[in-house]
């Protein structure tokens, strides 16, 4: 199989995963896209090491890394949405942009 | 340990320590002190003077930084043997004013006085490190020492009103400038591979083409940031008038030698062949200077304004007289730069004696008829105007006569027609400075005197500090030979003596 | 007792340069002392130098400073500020001596400008006038103009000739060596300024509101005469083309001064033109390469113009005013102050046998030879030296014998400040009378020029004749001067010439000023603003909002990614 | 093979981050002193040792021990928030100890594949640390921000890294060299490749464009975190950065250089920018630290040449010594004084001398002035690669802003050494003795000797390497 294939679809994961990061108002979304992201990591280090043969099989093994590295991310990720929830009441970031004043107060 | 180091660091360390016990000691005491040890400063660099033996006297070169090749290395020649004892001089007579003077002493909370001593000594500690180093880094260290304490003298103690913006522009100009001049003293650091000074203006062959080129434009924008050289001397009048008379006249008389000085040391000495290439624009800038700060002194009306604008008029000279790159030049540049740093500390200092009685120093202010009023006080801002002139028979006329003769026999680095065009304006440069500063003595000491209350002659310390400086001014005036005899062995260090 | 000490040290030391400076007398009795030896590159030396030239000039300057010494004694009775003129007049005196007498032309220089710096304190001595602070300014200003001509010249001379000292210069130019074209020209704009010669001459007349002995003591003795004696001096120093120049500007000169002299109203004023006419005399006679004749005249002009302002300070004592209205028919009134000015008046209007007449004669003479054209001057510039000296001959018959009836004679004038004027007391009339016997005196050793002499007589004679026909028929004698006198009361508006220079200077000062501000000011002031503008603009993109933040991320890593692609 | 040399430290922390995290669960009350105490000796154990080993080089164990103490500095200086009770003692520690390890494990990475690790083992427990304080809505929202752009980055790096691996076939630092030597691969691809593997690196380091979650998270953050950010997190990536490309990258330096000078550029400016409208000791110190990478970064353009590589790290050592200083001065007066803003900072010299004088001396290191000669002597270090390599502009920028960055630290400096402001004069009535006070301050004054010492006898900083 060519190595293209692989790539333009890791190249589409990442896009994809890009824009739900920074489109998605949701908190939970943005994780999804975070994780999506280095999903097609996963699938390049994947392919490329396939296409190199690489006898000491890096790419897999920095993939099996990566997996445990997302899943440590997203366990974070849910603590903080959680602790950002339980002082809103809301998962959508957006409403939890509340500016203290003093925060306002260092920018000028 | 060489006497050079101590009168070196004697004052700063002194400085530092009263700072410390500025709970126990009164102002007066701290003035008192900071003069005792300026004088002891002076006695060490008299010592190490006399049992000199070779170029530089107290010489002393230990490694500091093997890493960077930066060595302590410092040595007073008679390039920097006036500018070191005029700046002593100028630190004691700083001082003494400080014991005397009663405002810092009355309202002195948290020991404010004593501060302002300490920052004093810090300041002549630089200077004098500045004006003995002999590493190119080890300068730019004691460069820089001057400038936070100078910008605290003058944000601190300057007036009330714009002081501090004052200051923090003094400092960004300098600070730019010299942090330019850092990266010309990198890329001499790189060409050339070594830091001291002597070494430098002793390499078999000298640094000559882009690189080098670039880098001395750096060194010279930063020195002349400082010197100041027009257009870039925007920062002076307001530092100088809003600054306490301490400040200004450790400006006037101190801060603006180092400028000069390090465009002998630091860049006609070490990248002769770019400052050669550079002399034509310095020459004409300085010149530029000279007219155009007696323009704008005959319509200034503020005395410390005034004399501000005139020291940038009077560096002019100097820088003009470097620009020529001849032997003669770098004679007329030191000693117009400690002619300077007398007639023009003498002149603050009667400036800012005036501000203290009147509350300002505009023309307004002081009202007229001074001769009548305060005749002593009148009498000795009347000399200082006479000598910052340039009248034959006082220290400031060798200087500017220098300067001219240079001009008018440059080294080939200017072009003989350039060069005599700069004389001609620079000449009429002259008769610009005699007509404001008979202005001045129109406005001021002339006139239907307008009696005040505060007409106070000079004091004692006011007179004896007056004494000083106008017996050093005729002295360097009748008796010039006593600082060219200094300088004259030492100008080979600096240019190229003609076989 | 101020006065006393003051006047007891110049006779000290007119007896000390009488004794030192009488031998030098006998011409080719010259000699040079260094006190100090100059070497290296500043090379200044502490010499003197004296000769017949020299000692001369030391006699007359000591001469009349001890004389004004005395009458200020009596004349500035009261005043304030004593003290502190009668210390100027004595570093006055010594600035000129070291003039006279340097052999190093530094420090000549340095006499030469703290005569400037002199002149300007003294004449501005009644600095509560308007009047007396612009006329010291003045003076001032213009005369360090002039001497910028000096300190250049002794720059180029240094280096042509690698000597600073007056009498080795000279030494090489006796050898036959060429001295540089400049010298000489800027030699004549230093003199132009020191000696008021056109076009500087405006300085001198407005100096007169300075006290009266002080400008017996500018005009005779110090100041304006120092630049006839450094022509004098140097005058090998002179190529055909600086005397040229001197030659044109003496006889614009002295004709303009005595056509001034001629419509003035104040008597100290027309003094000081008188003077200025007088001077031009010594530079022709110098043009012509006559010193001799110069000095001659020099010191023939030092008494008489000494003893003529002394006369006015005794008449402006008495009268309380120095405007020819206010004087008239002293004669009875001040005899001792008559015979005096009388004699003085003949002197400057040259009349047998005076001193005036011989050394006047002296220069006419020496112009006269050179319009022979063997010497360096042009026969057609010598020629127009000439006539003009001889028109000046009778212009200055008839504005001498002018003020001689105007003041002495006809009616009194009408603003006396006290009720009787009269003859003053012996300190004042003393000097009168030394000066005018010296006035007298002078000629005793004088050879007559006799066909000069019988010319000057004759046109001296038709001055003095339509003078005092005009007076007789009851008009002021100005009325001479026709058509021409509203402008030449005017002085001919050369004064607002300088008056818009220095607005002009003022009007570059304000854009100076302004520049500064608008301009230059503009940059840091501009920086500033943008730095604080950048600064505010960060913290508006600074949108605490996290997903913003990542596109920012984002956009970045591609535009690093991008910038090192498309490089 | 395991190069125990290079991973004892890291070891170590690890072991001490479970050890304090234990200690206070079996911990009947609250107690920050024993965790403090595990986190002290696990520390001191790891600095110990990695001085005994020597560990790879010269470089990594001044690296180590920058990260390593700069930890043990933020331990002692977090001991002022012992009277915080929103703040979890052991999590803290735990937490700490943790990210220091990941620190540990970076500089001594030589493994596309540790890097990524390590560099998550330093970002996850720092992002916890921001969020650490409970029920504080700033907190968590910078701990979010901090968490969303680290994850967008990590994913940006090992994107980078997967390209790198797909044009090297390898993941080994030296092995990558190699074959990117030889590699036909289109040099600009490959530049873009290295270029998005540091995006991670530069994003911990706070360069611009990847520094936008600075001044937020800082702020959020409590004043030892922020510190312990500034500082140990950053100088573990500059460091890793530093390694990756010198040994990883070194061959297709320029490719890469030219876009290093002018994120370095750029950074220095924008940091300026940023610190110049502060009136918060953090807030500024936060976008100072921004401006301080971009000197970092700028003798990177002079790599591989070890010059170069001891300009940066000789800088980066007196700058994470001088922020110490600074964060740990602040820490103090926030306990003391109940805030960070400079009206709290002013006359800090009179009110508490020690504190006072502390920072206005890291102040003029960080600003680079005399008398704090070795802030000056850094700052001519770094101009010297890019001279030599030819980026005189960089060198010029860097000039004009050091003249710029004083502003804002002379503003500083001029605060804490003015008259003190009348509000806070007096200080509040502090709740517990504050012994651990006196821990912050005998740490914060032994930097400050250690500056002070090394502006006296510059080799003993400048010789290290």
């Amino acid at each position: 199989m060519s190595l293209v294939w692989p790539l333009l679809l890791s190249c589409a994961l990442f896009g994809i995963g890009l824009y739900g990061v920074l489109a998605r108002r949701n908190a939970i979304l943005m994780l999804i896209g975070v994780e999506l992201m280095l999903n097609a990591v996963n699938l390049n280090l994947v392919a490329f090491d396939a296409w190199w043969g690489d006898a000491l099989r890096s790419g897999q093994s920095l993939t099996l890394f990566m997996i445990a590295v997302a899943a440590a991310e997203i366990g974070l990720g849910l603590a903080i949405v959680l602790g950002l929830f339980r002082a809103t009441g809301s998962a959508d970031v957006d409403l939890a942009v509340v500016d203290t004043d003093e925060q306002a107060d260092g920018a000028r | 340990m060489s006497a050079l180091v101590v009168a070196v660091l004697l004052p700063g360390l002194a400085g530092i320590c009263l700072a410390l016990a500025r709970a126990v000691v009164s102002a007066r005491g701290a003035a008192a002190a900071g003069a005792a040890v300026s004088v002891l400063s002076l006695i060490c660099v008299v010592a190490s003077w006399s049992a000199r033996d070779g170029a530089y006297a107290g010489e002393v070169d230990h490694p500091w930084s093997t890493a960077l090749g930066l060595h302590w290395h410092l040595g007073v020649d008679g390039i920097s043997l006036p500018l070191v004892v005029m700046t002593i001089l100028l630190c004691v007579l700083v001082c003494w004013s400080l014991a005397a003077d009663v405002t810092s002493t009355t309202d002195d909370h948290e020991g404010a006085g004593v501060v302002l001593v300490a920052l004093v000594l810090v300041i002549e500690t630089a200077s004098l490190g500045v004006f003995s180093a002999l590493d190119l880094v080890l300068f730019f260290i004691f460069f820089e020492l001057a400038l936070i304490p100078m910008w605290f003298v003058i944000a601190r103690w300057g007036d009330p009103g714009g002081g501090r913006l004052a200051a923090t522009r003094f400092l960004m100009f300098t600070v730019t400038g010299s942090a330019l001049m850092l990266v010309g003293f990198v890329v001499i650091a790189v060409t050339a591979g070594t830091l001291q000074i002597p070494t430098l203006a002793d390499l078999p062959d000298p640094l000559t083409g882009t690189v080098p080129l670039l880098g001395g434009v750096a060194i010279a924008v930063g020195l002349a940031v400082k010197t100041p050289l027009w257009p870039l001397h925007i920062w002076l009048p307001d530092a100088h008038s809003k600054a306490p008379t301490v400040g200004s006249v450790l400006l006037a008389g101190v801060f603006l030698k180092l400028g000069t000085y390090g465009l002998l040391r630091v860049f006609v000495s070490v990248v002769p062949e770019p400052a050669a290439r550079l002399a034509p624009y310095l020459g004409a800038l300085a010149v530029a200077g000279i007219i155009a700060s007696c323009l704008a002194c005959l319509r200034e009306h503020d005395l410390k304004r005034l004399i501000a604008y005139s020291s940038v008029g009077h560096m002019g000279f100097v820088v003009l007289a470097i620009s020529t790159m001849s032997e003669v030049g770098v004679l007329a540049a030191v000693f117009a730069s400690v002619a300077h740093g007398l007639i023009t500390g003498l002149l603050f200092f009667n400036a800012g004696w005036l501000k203290q009685r009147y509350g300002s120093a505009t023309f307004d202010a002081l009202g007229r008829g001074l001769y009548t009023r305060v005749p002593r006080l009148a009498v000795v801002l009347l000399f200082a105007a006479t000598a910052s002139l340039g009248l034959p028979g006082l220290a400031g006329f060798w200087g500017e006569m220098l300067a001219l003769r240079s001009t008018y026999e440059p080294s080939p680095a200017l072009d003989r027609t350039l060069a005599w065009t700069l004389l001609t304006l620079a000449a009429l440069g002259v008769v610009l400075t005699t007509a404001y500063f008979v202005r001045v003595v129109r406005r001021v000491l002339q006139g239907a005197a307008t009696p005040r209350d505060d007409d106070i002659d000079l004091t004692r310390t006011e007179a004896g500090i007056s004494a000083v400086l106008a017996v050093a001014i005729v002295l360097l005036g009748v008796a010039p030979g006593l600082l060219t005899g200094v300088i004259e062995p030492a100008v080979g260090a600096i240019v190229q003596v003609a076989p | 007792m101020t006065g006393r000490v003051a006047t007891g040290l110049s006779t000290a030391v007119w007896i000390a340069s009488l004794v030192i400076v009488l031998p030098y007398l006998q011409p080719d009795t010259t000699s040079t002392y260094a006190w100090s030896d100059g070497g290296g590159l500043l090379d200044v030396t502490l010499a003197v130098h004296l000769d017949a030239l020299s000692a001369r000039l030391v006699l007359l300057v000591t001469t009349v400073t001890v004389l004004v010494q005395l009458f200020s004694t009596s004349y500035m009775r009261g005043d304030p500020r004593y003290r502190s003129y009668t210390a100027l007049i004595g570093l006055f005196e010594v600035a000129m001596l070291t003039v006279v007498v340097a052999d190093d032309l530094f420090v000549l220089l340095v006499g030469w400008e703290v005569m400037g710096l002199c002149s300007w304190l003294l004449i501005g001595h009644h600095w509560e006038l308007p009047a007396a602070r612009a006329g010291a300014v003045k003076a001032f200003v213009m005369t360090r103009f002039g001497d910028l001509g000096l300190l250049v010249a002794i720059v180029v001379t240094g280096q042509a000739f690698d000597t600073y000292r007056i009498s080795e210069v000279l030494a090489q130019l006796g050898s036959g060596e060429r001295p540089p074209a400049g010298i000489g020209l800027l030699l004549v704009l230093a003199v132009v300024g020191k000696s008021a010669l056109f076009p500087l001459h405006t300085w001198l007349a407005d100096a007169m509101p300075g006290p009266t002995p002080i400008s017996a003591l500018i005009h005779a003795a110090t100041m304006v005469v120092a630049g006839v004696y450094l022509v004098a001096r140097l005058l090998p120093l002179f190529t055909p083309a600086a005397l040229t120049v001197l030659a044109l500007v003496a006889a614009l000169t002295m004709v303009l001064g005595a056509l001034f002299a001629l419509v003035q109203t104040d008597l100290k004023r027309l003094l000081a033109w008188s003077t200025v006419s007088q001077l031009a005399y010594m530079y022709a006679a110098l043009a012509a390469s006559d010193a001799d004749a110069a000095i001659d005249h020099l010191l023939s002009h030092g008494a008489f113009k000494a003893l003529l302002f002394l006369v006015a300070g005794t008449i402006a004592h008495a009268t309380g005013s120095t405007a020819l209205r206010d004087m008239g028919a002293l004669r009875r009134s001040m005899p001792l102050t008559f015979a005096t000015a009388t004699v003085g008046l003949a002197a400057l209007a040259g009349v047998v046998p005076t001193s005036g007449f011989f050394s006047k004669d002296a220069v006419l003479a020496a112009v006269q030879g050179a319009t022979a054209g063997d010497g360096p001057l042009q026969p057609a510039v010598a020629w127009i030296l000439l006539a003009a000296g001889l028109v000046t001959v009778v212009l200055t018959a008839a504005y001498a014998t002018r003020a001689w009836l105007l003041v002495f004679f006809g009616v009194a004038g009408q603003s006396h400040q006290r009720a009787a004027p009269a003859d003053p007391g012996a300190a004042m009339v003393g000097p009168l009378v030394v000066l005018g016997v010296l006035t007298l005196a002078l000629s005793l050793s004088a050879e007559p020029h006799v066909v000069v002499g019988i010319v000057t007589t004759v046109l001296l004679l038709v001055g003095a004749a339509a003078s005092g026909a005009s007076w007789r028929a009851g008009r002021d004698p100005a009325v001479l001067a026709g058509p021409a006198r509203a402008a030449l009361e005017r002085e001919l508006d050369i004064d607002d010439r300088y008056l818009w220079l220095a607005g002009a200077v003022r009007r570059a000062g304000t854009m100076v000023v302004a520049g500064d501000r608008d301009v230059i000011d503009a940059y840091p002031r501009g920086v500033g603003a943008l730095a604080r503008l950048g600064s505010g603009l960060l913290h508006r993109t600074q949108a605490r909002n996290a997903q913003s933040y990542a596109t920012v991320l984002a956009i970045g890593a591609l535009a690093v990614a991008v910038a090192v692609i498309g490089r | 093979m395991i190069d125990w040399a290079a991973v004892t430290p890291a070891l170590i922390l690890a072991s001490g981050a479970i050890a304090a995290l234990l200690v206070t669960a079996f911990h009947a009350t609250r107690t920050w002193r024993w965790p403090a105490i595990v986190s002290t000796v696990s520390l001191l154990a790891a600095s110990a040792v990695a001085v005994a080993t020597g560990s790879i080089d010269r470089l990594t164990l001044v690296l180590t021990l920058v990260v390593v103490l700069g930890t043990f500095m933020m331990v002692l200086a977090a001991g002022v928030m012992d009277h915080e009770e929103s703040i979890p003692p052991g999590e803290l520690h735990f937490l700490l100890l943790s990210s220091a390890a990941g620190g540990c494990c970076l500089v001594v990475a030589r493994d596309l594949v540790t890097l990524v690790v390590a560099l998550e083992l330093l970002s996850l427990p720092s992002i916890a640390l921001v969020g650490l304080r409970r029920s504080d809505l700033g907190a968590a929202r910078a701990a979010w921000t901090f968490f969303l752009l680290s994850a967008v980055s990590t994913a940006v790096t090992v994107m980078g890294v997967s390209i790198v691996y797909g044009f090297a076939g390898n993941l080994a630092y030296d092995q990558v060299a190699t074959a990117l030597a030889g590699s036909t691969a289109p040099a600009r691809a490959v530049g873009a490749a290295v270029l998005l593997t540091v995006v991670g690196l530069l994003f911990k380091a706070g360069a611009v464009p990847f520094h936008v979650w600075i001044p937020d998270t800082y702020r959020g953050a409590s004043v030892p975190v922020a510190g312990y950010l500034s500082v140990v997190s950053k100088s573990a990536a500059l460091g890793a950065l530093l390694v990756v490309l010198t040994t990883a990258f070194g061959p297709v330096r320029d490719d890469w250089a030219p876009v290093v000078a002018v994120v370095a550029a750029v950074t220095m400016t924008v940091g300026n920018l940023g610190a110049l409208g502060q009136r918060d000791a953090v807030g500024m110190l936060a976008w100072s630290s921004i401006a301080q990478a971009g000197f970092i970064l700028a003798p990177l353009v002079g790599l591989p040449g070890t010059a170069a590589v001891a300009a940066a790290v000789s800088y980066l050592v007196v700058y994470s010594l001088a922020n110490l200083v600074a964060f740990t001065t602040v820490a103090i007066c926030r306990r003391r004084w109940g805030g960070t803003t400079f009206a709290h900072l002013a006359g800090l010299a009179r009110r508490d001398p020690g504190a006072g004088l502390c920072l206005a001396f890291a102040l003029l290191v960080l600003a680079g002035f005399p008398p704090a000669v070795i802030g000056l002597l850094t700052k001519y270090v770094v101009l010297l690669p890019p001279v030599d390599s030819g980026y005189g502009w960089l060198a010029v920028v860097m000039a004009l802003n050091v003249a710029f960055g004083l502003v804002y630290y002379l503003r500083l400096l001029a605060t804490v050494l003015a008259p003190p402001s009348e509000e806070v004069a007096t200080p509040p009535p502090s709740p517990s003795p504050p012994y651990t006070v006196r821990f912050a301050r005998a740490a914060m004054i032994a930097a400050t000797a250690a500056l002070v010492a090394a502006s006296v006898y510059p080799d003993l900083l400048l010789g290290v390497l």
